[in-house]
C-alpha cells in the first residue's frame, strides 16, 4: 500500500484519536517536569489538524499534510504546537504527490529536520527528537531492507517507544523542563510520548 | 520612520504590562501591541494573535518582535517563516519582521525609546539586543 | 530551605505578571511577591510595598529582589540599607535580602525555579544574575 | 546665625513650599525627558518630610533631617525619592546636634555622597549632581573665606542655579533620561532644578 491522500488523512485522524484517548496520560508526563498543559494543548492542536484538512479537502497527501500542520500551529498553544506544525509543513513538502515506503522516509526525515532547525534541539534534549530521529532511522532502514509500507511504519513506532523510555534518565536541556536541570531526570519527556503516538498512528492506519 | 513593536509572551498580562512600561517612556508615537496567551486568554502562544499583533503595529517601516520564552519563541519563528513564504509566493506585501534576541522588558523599553527616534528597523533590533549587556547594580 | 522573591517594578501589573508566570514554573512552594507601582496604585516605587512584600516572602531563608529599573532600583538598595541598619541597631530580626542583578522577567523565572529546588540565597541569586548571558534564537 | 532645630524645621518647610510653588515647572522639564511626574512626587515627598517632622518632635537639627529623609523616601514614588532621602539623612547623622557654618558644609558634603553612593552618577551625567557638587563646593569656599551661614548659603543656591543651567547641553547618563540619549540635550535636568530649589530654601531661612 501507499500512502495515499485518504490515508494520510485517516493517519492524522487516528493520531487525534489516541492522543485524546491519552491526553491525560501526557499531561501528567507535563505535569511532572513542565506545566501541565501537554496533552490538552495537542488534543486541541490535532483535532485543529483534523479540522483543517477536513475544510481543505487537499487533493495530494503531502497538501493533507501542510493543511494538518497549519492547523497544529495555530491551535496548540504550546512548544509543542509550532514544532509539530512546522514538522508536518516539511513532511508535507517533501511528501507531495508520492506516497511509497521510499517517499514517506523521506517525508519523516525532513519533519525531523524541520523541527531540529526551529528548535534546535538535537538526540540526548529529552525532547521530541528522541523519540523521532531514531523512529526515522528505524523506518528507513526497514524500507532499505524491503519491507513494505506499514512494516517500516510498525518498525519506526516501535524504536519511538524505545526512544521514549530513553528519555528516562536524561536531563532536559531544551524547552520548559530544562530550567528544573537535575529534577527533570526520572521522568519521561511529554513530547516524545505523544512522537510515538503519531508514529503508533502511521502504523495503524498502514495495516492491511 | 516608527518602527513598531510586538510583544510576544506566554501571558496575556505581562505582554500587556511590558508594553505599558515601555510605552510610558517611548511615548505614543511608537506602536506597541502585546500578544500574550492563547487565543482563549490562556497561558500558551497564538500565531494568530502575534499575527495581527504585527498587522497592527506594522507601519510600513517593519515590526520588531520580543519573545518571553520556549513556544514564544519558536511560534515567533514560525510565523516569521510563514511571512517570508507568503511573501515569495503572493504578492510581496507582507510586512518585514526581526525577531531580536533580548531581555524581554529591558529590551522592550530600549527598543521603544530608539524606535521614537526614528531609528530604522535593525538599528531598533540591536538596541534590544545589547540590553544584554546592561547592568542594574 | 526556601528562599523568598520579591518583584519590584514601576509598573504593578508588570510585577504581578512576572510573579504569576515564574510561579507557574516553580509551584507553589516558592513566595513569590509582587512590589511594584506607588503606594496609591500609580507609576513607581514605595519601599512600604517592597519592605512588606519582603516580610511576606521570607520563610527565614533569606529573600532575593528583583528590579526592573531606575528608582526600583535605588528603593531596593534603600531598603536594604535600611534593613541591615535596624538589625545593627535593633534585635538582629530583619530578613536577610540581596538585591540581584538580574534582567527582570528571565531573572525572576530562573530564581523561582532554582528557589524550588530548596536552594540558598547566594546560589538562588547566582541564577537569576546568570541569566543575563541566555539567549533566545 | 546657626541652623538649629527649628531653623531645620523650617528649612525642609520652605523647600516644600518653593517646590509646591514650581511643580508645573518640574513636571514640565520631566515631561521633555523622562515621565513628567519629578513636580508631584516632589512635592508628595517634602510634604510628607515636613509632616515626618512634626510627628517626631526631633530634639537636634540631625534628627529633624533623618525624620525628613524617612518621609521623603515613604512618599516620594520616583528616583528622586531614595536620592534625596538618602542624602538628607546621611546629611543629619553628620549634623548632629551641630549647625554652625562649617557643620553645615560638612553635612552638606555628606549628602552629596549619599547621593553619589546610592545613584552612581558623578557630574557631567545631568542629575542632581551637576546641582548639588558645585553648590557644595561653593558653600565650603565661601565658609573657608569667613562667610556666615547665610552667605554661604546663598554661594551655593547661586551656584546650584548656574549648575542647572549647565545641564541643558549635557547628555544625560543615568536615570529616565539616560534611555533618550542625544534626545536629552538642550533641557534642564528636573532634579538639578529641585536642587536648586532646596537651595535657595536655605538660603532663605537662615537671612538675617
Ligand atoms: N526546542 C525544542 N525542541 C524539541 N522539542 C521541544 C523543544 N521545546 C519543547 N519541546 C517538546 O515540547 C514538549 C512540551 O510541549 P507543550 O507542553 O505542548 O508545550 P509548553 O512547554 O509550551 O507547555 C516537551 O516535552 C518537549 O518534548
Ligand atoms: N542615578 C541617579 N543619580 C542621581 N540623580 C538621579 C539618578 N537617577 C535619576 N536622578 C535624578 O532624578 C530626577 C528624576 O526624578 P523623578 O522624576 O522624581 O523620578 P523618576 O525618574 O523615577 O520618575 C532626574 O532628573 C535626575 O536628576
Ligand atoms: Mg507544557
Ligand atoms: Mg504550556
Ligand atoms: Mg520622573
Ligand atoms: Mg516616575
Amino acid at each position: 500500500m501507499t500512502l495515499d491522500t485518504a490515508t494520510t488523512i485517516a493517519w492524522i485522524t487516528r493520531a487525534a484519536e489516541l492522543v485524546r484517548a491519552d491526553e491525560s496520560r501526557l499531561t501528567a508526563l507535563d505535569a511532572a517536569i513542565g506545566d501541565g498543559d501537554h496533552g490538552a494543548n495537542l488534543a486541541r492542536g490535532l483535532a485543529a489538524a483534523v479540522t483543517a484538512m477536513g475544510e481543505k479537502e487537499p487533493e495530494s497527501p503531502g497538501k493533507a499534510l501542510i493543511a494538518a500542520g497549519r492547523g497544529l500551529v495555530a491551535k496548540t498553544g504550546g512548544a509543542s504546537g509550532p514544532l509539530y506544525g512546522t514538522g508536518f509543513r516539511r513532511a508535507g513538502k517533501e511528501l507531495g504527490d508520492g506516497g511509497d515506503v521510499g517517499q514517506v522516509g523521506a517525508a519523516l526525515e525532513a519533519m525531523l529536520r524541520g523541527i531540529e532547525e526551529l528548535g534546535g534541539a538535537t538526540q540526548g534534549d529529552k525532547t521530541i527528537i528522541d523519540a523521532l530521529a531514531p523512529a526515522v532511522v528505524a523506518f528507513q532502514e526497514a524500507a532499505g531492507n524491503g519491507s513494505d509500507l506499514h512494516a517500516a511504519a510498525e518498525a519506526a513506532a516501535d524504536a519511538a517507544d524505545a526512544g521514549l523510555a530513553a528519555t528516562v534518565p536524561l536531563q532536559a536541556r531544551k524547552g520548559r523542563a530544562s530550567y528544573l536541570g537535575p529534577r527533570s531526570v526520572g521522568h519521561e519527556d511529554p513530547g516524545a510520548a505523544s512522537t510515538a503516538l503519531i508514529l503508533r498512528a502511521l502504523a495503524d492506519v498502514t495495516a492491511p | 520612520m516608527t518602527v513598531g513593536i510586538v510583544l510576544v509572551s506566554h501571558s496575556a498580562a505581562l505582554a500587556r504590562a511590558t508594553a505599558d512600561v515601555a510605552g510610558a517612556l517611548s511615548g505614543p508615537d511608537v506602536l506597541l501591541e502585546p500578544a500574550g496567551g492563547t487565543d482563549d486568554g490562556g497561558m500558551g502562544t497564538s500565531i494568530e494573535l502575534i499575527r495581527s499583533a504585527v498587522t497592527k503595529a506594522d507601519a510600513g517601516d517593519g515590526v520588531l518582535i520580543l519573545m518571553d520564552m520556549g513556544s514564544s519563541v519558536l511560534t515567533a519563528k514560525t510565523l516569521q517563516a510563514d511571512l517570508e513564504d507568503a511573501d515569495l509566493e503572493e504578492d510581496g506585501g507582507e510586512p518585514t519582521v526581526r525577531l531580536a534576541d533580548a531581555p524581554f522588558v529591558e529590551g522592550a523599553v530600549a527598543a521603544a525609546v530608539l524606535a521614537s527616534t526614528g531609528a530604522d528597523l535593525e538599528a531598533v533590533a540591536q538596541s534590544a539586543e545589547q540590553a544584554w549587556s546592561m547592568r542594574k547594580l
